[in-house]
């Protein structure tokens, strides 16, 4: 492969799981809930996919099930915001650790081994074409819902103003549960592209704070579907590039640092003005 | 009759360190070697995992304060946390894998992984066909350095030619970075790999079984059957053989013996016995491994184990 | 409430079914967390020192909340911290009584210099401060890993640490034969220290006005870039003070898996505790337990180290019900339409 | 159509206790009546909002019932809009119409503007709500509500940020929308509206209602004594003073875009209350926020003879007080106490800063002072001001600007939403402050107002100042005229 090809097909390999769970963050903050938990959801995503997929043998029923699972734990935050009025950064905090601790005992429960899953029957390459190309496509289809559909424009006022949703008739805590299992549906795609897409298995750890760069790429991206992905795409850019410059005698950390500071200096440019949705993560009380 | 009854009251424990059981290294190693003793000498076994620095010191104090006949501290990691446990409790007996903690109620057994890791990279060289070899590590810490180096030393020891290329994923547990960074060095002309990543490195394996001509080397346990015929070798480091060792000492109430080396010589480290991969290696350079295994345990050939002491090494041109 | 204590049943049943799940008695379990917590006066203390090591960063974050500042990033201030105070106590031959206040100042620079970065950001190009922590958490891992392995590395250090500081530059202890230093007083007196600056001083009314209302705190002439940044400098500066009582007080070294993620979980801490100081003492002391119970949860009840994981997971999400917290979403709820 | 005489909307022993046991209504009955408008008053906290909430289904009573038939729209003061969506969307939000799955933009687009031009409410409907001046923001609720095709329309003090001419065409609308046979109940605390347009009046106090007035017997004086329970305090004397310089702004510009403010040149003498008439969104708040300091304006600012530079701190210093147009989001922090509240501004000088402390003795003091002087109605100082009703916020508002002995005041539309008896007492204390020596800016968009405290008046109109009026060449007619924008009329 000539250079250029690399650096491009690895900086997409890198984005997609990123995208995926921005897609996600957009769509749950656009519904007004801060949804911290992406990282689990990711987690457990991709853990479900192994084990369905070693349980039927087909890699198909595995992604369904890794989709489920990110639905889930999303609707669980959901739920927890909407019922029962929870913090929703605390909420996230437990998930996280429900979603990574559970994955890890899944591991002993259903393979009988801690730390890493056997291979099993996975998506393989042209599944993880298809997937890349999925996530790009649900950025343009998530625009689409968001911009231009009903359901879409009440899922951002529930954002702006859930009082205002409400008094116009409608129910935003239900719109604001859909949005969240929805997103989690999203992580847990993103999830999947990781255990059975990119690779056949799960391992502890392998969602490797992906779901926290996604966090940033949301805020990079002024909490828009393209804005996201764009940003998640620099993301997936930079981090191809530190693997493809690492060498030997050039501090490893500092390459491996790259992605972040290179963030931290657009910070003071390019994203300055973002505005978060007026009502993300403010619990929605009658 | 009396063997039975010690037998069954003797109880090994165990500390891991933040990485944990599963890592498919030494801690799994150790585990390994703490359930030989299980069957073969009859011991009660307990493992506590730890989340955090933090975590060494209450973990190793809860087990001395029941009645373990040996508590292993599994990591370098441990080493200052154990050094005060095993002062205040001078009556029970430790064992502590890879560091050194000079205690009289201490065994510190350590491994030469340079030496391991040099014959690793001399196999490279002599199979590679690129004349480019990869090292793929975990995170960029001393002890990985040591494989490093012995293994870029090794292969200087049979081609100066051969470029070694090395990088690290910056972390033991993030699986696709380790496919993705094993797939630059396979792209940037590499055709084996020795990847001594953790769980990041079952990414590399996973990347090179589409791969043709290209093989990875196996670290720690011996990983040649993950894909028969991709893994090279393995460069092994026994914890387990060496774990099992302490413990029968202290069955057989031996005192505990300072520190324990462990090298080629008593094959603490080492490669495989390419059970899949004999005729990609051939005859000719299994024979020449075990001439520089020799040189090595006769201390012609000293195997650095920091990026300055490979600057300095020389290759002693065995013939 | 009723609900909510409904929820709190509920996720403690799910717990017990994960403790039957992996083998274990539920029951023993929940007695082991609370034994190994609060048993003895050894747990006793152990449970302090956990708690000392999360109030700092609790406090850290609610501080910067209060703001209206969201300090993602108290992890990577406690890390730098921690790395400072290492570094220089790994060098330093003093005693204590000059050596010591010495290297807690480093470790709190440390930390006020990298949450000043944050602060600086937003206060200087209006940057996220979300994104400026978040990254930032990153590259002092990294920077601590450089430092601390290449060209700062101590001789004799076999791991990612520096070299043990000299005896004389430990925090003493308050209980013999525990880990238990004056870093618990020490957290205890920032505590209060914090709860008096936020609502006796000026600087603390228009920090406090500044999160709860920016456009009317403008229009009182107070100067929101520069509170962003003063907060930034002490919540950074608290957080990294708690990395060097954690380098000097419990590790005696600097090593780069000090922290469990004390940063993240100080987040909840802080958003339990109302983001009152006073308050979030309490709740550190709350997830002081569970951190240092769960270890005899593995070692009495044979309960696995990741289902404890699960059920802190789980207690969490049971706390998160307790009250509707003012989480820094509902500080901005003051800006309403109209 | 309705029958008429049967009720379109019916509230039966209406009881709603607060947490806290306020209690905000005790057994109110009221009935609306299809084709008529019926007017809501009572002193601010008397419980008017809370009422209207619940007729209209967002509240719940603690006890009662209310009937109605079909839908009942709901035109908040404190809008419900979303300021950061467009127009449109705000108005078709939860009946969207639609071409097949997607958002069909342009019939939305059209229904607004089919709307607006049948009731003379002219809206752009992509214009970015956040954008809109509050005078239009409340059109657009209106037309959100008209767009649901309600069969009783309530608004709650729908005119307090109305221009005179809007507030006719307002009515118009709303008499409109009562000949095609919808109720409509208006809160208000404008009895010369009540007066000119409702067909019948409820008064409440305390949560109960204590007059009722038919059709035919509406009239003023006695709808503003059963409000107050008396009669209603007189406007301050006006005492001649002093004539020194007070604030002097020489070509002032700010802002940028519609509501921008062009030019400026204009002076306050101490003692003296110029008015700013004006429309508002015709660049009255940039002028304001200017001279407060808090954005950045080009040309010269000077008082008492020294220039006026720096922020909203260094102002402050000089003696600049604000009575701000938003209450809820430039004035106060609602989920502080009043006592927090009260010295908001005034934090950073003594008597409050002792030291590096707040002496939250003498912010006890002041706030107590507020609350004495200005009625506030509160059940302590130490309640959040979230649970203060709108009109007791502004008194608390209007309380601090004054509290402090200002050298120059500016006061933005500083009775908004409060009953006549406060109102007046607002407005004597402006009159006040002007007798202490102080230079006073009042912008207003009510002619009433600026007609009674005015000593001099300029007009504000797309962001350039007209030439100021003396008190005795007031004119009504030329006022409206060039608040219209009909510059060569006069
Ligand atoms: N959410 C609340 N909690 C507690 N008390 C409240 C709440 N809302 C209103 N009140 C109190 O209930 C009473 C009635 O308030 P309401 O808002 O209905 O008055 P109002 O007639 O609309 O007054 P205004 O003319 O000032 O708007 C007041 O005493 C107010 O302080
Ligand atoms: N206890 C409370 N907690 C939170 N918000 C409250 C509370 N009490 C009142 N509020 C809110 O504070 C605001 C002020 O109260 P109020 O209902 O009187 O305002 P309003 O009626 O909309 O204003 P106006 O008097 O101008 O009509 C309202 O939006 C009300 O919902
Ligand atoms: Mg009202
Ligand atoms: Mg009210």
């Amino acid at each position: 492969m000539s250079e250029p090809a690399e650096f491009l097909a690895l900086a997409l390999v890198k984005a997609a799981p990123l995208i995926f769970a921005a897609l996600a963050g957009v769509l749950c903050e656009r519904a007004g809930i801060l949804n911290i938990a992406l990282e689990g959801q990711l987690a457990a995503g991709a853990f479900v996919a192994v084990a369905a997929a070693a349980a039927t043998g087909n890699a198909l029923a595995g992604l369904a099930a890794g989709v489920l699972a990110g639905a889930v734990l999303g609707g669980v935050l959901g739920f927890a915001a909407t019922r029962f009025g929870v913090d929703q950064i605390v909420a996230g905090t437990g998930l996280n650790l429900l979603a990574i601790g559970g994955a890890a005992f899944g591991l002993v429960v259903i393979f009988g081994q801690p730390g890493a899953s056997p291979s099993v029957a996975s998506l393989g390459a042209p599944g993880a074409h298809l997937l890349i190309a999925t996530a790009l496509a649900c950025a343009f289809a998530l625009h689409l819902v968001l911009y231009h559909t009903p359901w879409g424009l009440r899922v951002r006022a529930c954002g702006e103003n859930p009082r205002a949703v409400a008094s116009a008739g409608l129910d935003p805590k239900s719109i604001r549960l859909l949005a969240t299992t929805v997103g989690g549906a999203l992580a847990g795609l993103g999830g999947v592209y990781l255990s059975l897409g990119e690779l056949n298995l799960y391992s502890d750890g392998m969602s490797a704070g992906r779901g926290f760069i996604a966090l940033a790429a949301v805020i990079f991206g002024r909490w828009t579907p393209l804005g996201a992905t764009g940003a998640a795409l620099a993301f997936g850019a930079l981090s191809a590039l530190q693997f493809i410059l690492q060498r030997s005698g050039v501090p490893s950390e500092l390459m491996q640092a790259l992605p972040y500071l290179a963030a931290l200096a657009a910070l003071a440019g390019i994203a300055g003005r973002a505005r978060a949705p007026r009502a993300d993560g403010v619990p929605y009380v009658e | 009759a009396g063997s039975s009854i010690s037998k069954a009251s003797m109880r090994l424990g165990m500390v891991t360190d933040i990485g944990g059981l599963g890592d498919k290294s030494f801690n799994d190693s150790a585990y390994a070697g703490l359930k030989e003793a299980k069957a073969r000498l009859g011991a009660e076994i307990e493992v506590l995992e730890s989340k955090s620095a933090a975590d060494y010191q209450p973990n190793l104090t809860a087990l001395a304060d029941e009645d373990y006949a040996e508590i292993y501290a599994i990591g370098f990691l441990m080493n200052n946390d154990l050094a005060q446990v095993a002062s205040n409790y001078p009556q029970r007996r430790f064992a502590i894998v890879d560091a050194v903690v000079d205690r009289p109620n201490v065994t510190s057994i350590t491994f030469k992984e340079q030496d391991g890791s040099f014959l690793a990279g001399a196999l490279a060289a002599m199979v590679t066909k690129s004349r480019t070899i990869g090292f793929l590590g975990g995170m960029d810490i001393p002890l990985l350095r040591k494989f490093e180096a012995g293994y870029a030393a090794g292969a200087r020891e049979i081609d100066p030619r051969v470029t070694v290329l090395v990088k690290y994923v910056g972390s033991f547990e993030d699986v696709a970075s380790g496919k993705e960074l094993a797939g630059v060095l396979f792209n940037s002309g590499a055709d084996i790999v020795f990847v001594a990543a953790g769980k990041s490195g079952l990414g590399a394996f996973d990347e090179v079984k589409a791969r043709d001509h290209d093989y990875v080397i196996g670290v720690d346990s011996n990983q040649d059957a993950l894909i028969p015929g991709k893994v090279l070798t393995s460069m092994v480091k026994r914890v387990d053989v060496a774990v099992f060792r302490v413990a029968r000492d202290a069955r057989e109430r031996r005192i505990p013996r300072g520190t324990l080396e462990l090298g080629l010589a008593q094959d603490g480290v080492g490669l495989t016995d390419f059970a899949y991969t004999k005729a990609i290696v051939g005859a000719a350079a299994i024979a020449r491994l075990a001439r520089l295994r020799r040189a090595i345990i006769d201390g012609r050939i000293v195997p650095p184990s920091t990026r300055e002491e490979l600057a300095a090494f020389r290759p002693v041109a065995l013939r | 409430m009723r609900t909510a204590a409904i929820g709190g049943v509920v996720l403690l049943a799910l717990a017990a079914s994960a403790m039957e799940l992996a083998g274990a008695n539920p029951l023993l379990g929940f007695y082991a967390l609370l034994r190994g917590a609060l048993g003895g006066p050894h747990q006793i203390a152990e449970t302090l020192v956990q708690t000392t090591s999360l109030l700092f960063p609790s406090l850290a974050v609610a501080l910067a909340f209060r703001a209206g500042f969201f300090n993602i990033g108290a992890e990577g201030q406690l890390v730098i911290g921690g790395l400072l105070a290492g570094l220089l106590g790994a060098r330093l031959h003093l005693p204590g009584i000059a050596g010591l206040p010495l290297v807690l100042s480093a470790g709190a620079l440390g930390g006020a210099l990298w949450g000043g970065i944050a602060g600086a950001l937003r206060a200087r190009f209006g940057g996220n401060e979300v994104v400026a922590t978040l990254m930032l958490n990153v590259i002092a891992a990294l920077l601590a890993n450089y430092l601390v392995v290449g060209p700062l590395h101590s001789p004799g250090a076999v791991g990612p640490e520096t070299a043990e500081l000299a005896p004389s530059l430990w925090l003493p202890t308050i209980a013999p034969g525990t880990r238990l230093t004056v870093a618990m007083p020490l957290g205890l007196l920032v505590a209060a220290g914090v709860a008096l600056l936020l609502s006796h001083t000026v600087f603390g009314y228009e920090l406090r006005a500044s999160g709860a209302n920016p456009q009317a705190a403008r229009r009182a002439g107070i100067d929101q870039q520069w509170i962003a940044l003063a907060a930034m400098l002490l919540s950074g500066g608290i957080a990294g003070l708690g990395g060097a009582t954690i380098v000097t007080g419990v590790l005696h070294r600097f090593n780069v898996a000090l922290s469990p993620g004390y940063g993240f979980i100080a987040i909840a801490v802080a958003l339990v505790g109302e983001l009152d100081p006073l308050r979030v003492v309490f709740a550190a002391f709350a997830f002081g337990i569970l951190q240092s119970g769960s270890l005899t949860m593995q070692a009495l009840a044979h309960v696995p180290k990741d289902v404890v994981t699960v059920i802190e997971g789980l207690i969490i999400l049971a706390l998160s019900a307790r009250r509707f917290a003012p989480s820094a979403g509902r500080l901005r709820a003051d800006e309403r339409t109209g | 159509m309705n029958v008429p005489g049967r009720a379109a909307l019916e509230l039966r022993a209406v009881r709603k206790v607060y947490p806290g046991n306020v209690c905000a209504l005790d057994g109110v009955d009221i009935e609306l009546v299809p084709g008529e408008i019926h007017a809501l008053c009572g002193e601010n906290g008397a419980g008017k909002t809370t009422l209207v909430e619940i007729a209209a289904g967002e509240l719940r009573p603690t006890s009662g019932s209310v009937h109605a038939i079909g839908n009942v729209g709901l035109v908040h003061q404190h809008f419900e809009l979303i300021g950061r969506l467009h127009v449109w969307e705000n108005v078709v939000l939860g009946f969207e119409p639609r071409r097949g799955v997607r958002l069909d933009a342009e019939a939305a687009r059209a229904r607004v503007r089919a709307l607006s031009q049948s009731y003379g409410l002219e809206l752009d409907p992509d214009a970015l709500v956040e954008d809109l001046p509050v005078g239009i923001a409340q059109r657009v609720e209106l037309v959100r509500e008209l767009a649901r095709d309600p069969a009783v329309l309530i608004f709650d003090e729908p005119t307090a940020v109305l221009a005179p001419a809007e507030i006719a065409s307002f009515f118009a609308t709303v008499r409109a929308l009562a000949a095609r046979g919808a109720a409509v109940l208006i809160v208000t605390h404008k009895l010369g509206e009540i007066v000119a347009y409702a067909e019948r009046a409820t008064v409440l106090r305390a949560g109960k209602v204590v007059a009722r007035f038919g059709k035919g017997q509406i009239e003023l004086d006695a709808i503003a004594r059963a409000m107050v329970g008396g009669e209603i305090p007189a406007l301050a004397e006006r005492v001649v003073t002093a004539l020194g310089m007070g604030l002097v702004a020489r070509d002032l510009e700010a802002g940028q875009g519609a509501h921008a403010l062009r030019s400026a040149s204009f002076e306050v003498r101490r003692g003296e209350i110029l008015a700013i008439a004006g429309v508002e969104g015709n660049g009255q708040s940039v002028l304001a926020d200017a001279i407060a300091g808090v954005v950045p304006s080009v040309g010269s600012l000077e008082l008492e003879g020294t220039p006026l530079q720096g922020g909203a701190r260094e102002r402050i210093a000089r003696g600049v007080r604000t009575i701000p147009g938003d209450r809820q989001r430039e004035g106060l922090i609602v989920s502080w106490s009043l006592v927090e509240n009260a010295v908001l501004g005034d934090q950073d000088r003594p008597p409050v800063r002792k030291g590096i402390a707040i002496d939250r003795v003498a912010a006890g003091r002041r706030a107590r002072e507020i609350v004495e002087r200005f009625d506030v109605r509160t059940t302590s100082i130490r309640t959040t001001v979230a649970t203060l009703s709108g009109g007791n916020q502004q008194k608390l508002v209007v309380g601090r600007a004054l509290a402090g002995a200002p050298r120059l005041l500016l006061a933005y539309q500083p009775t908004r939403g409060i009953d006549v008896g406060a109102a007046a007492l607002v407005q004597s204390s402006l009159i006040a402050a002007r007798n202490a020596g102080a230079a006073v800016l009042l912008i207003s968009f009510e002619l009433d107002e600026i007609l009674a405290l005015a000593d001099r008046i300029a007009v504000i109109y797309r962001g350039m100042l007209s030439a100021t009026m003396l008190r005795d060449a007031f004119d009504r007619g030329t006022i409206g005229a060039l608040m219209a924008g009909a510059q060569r009329a006069s």
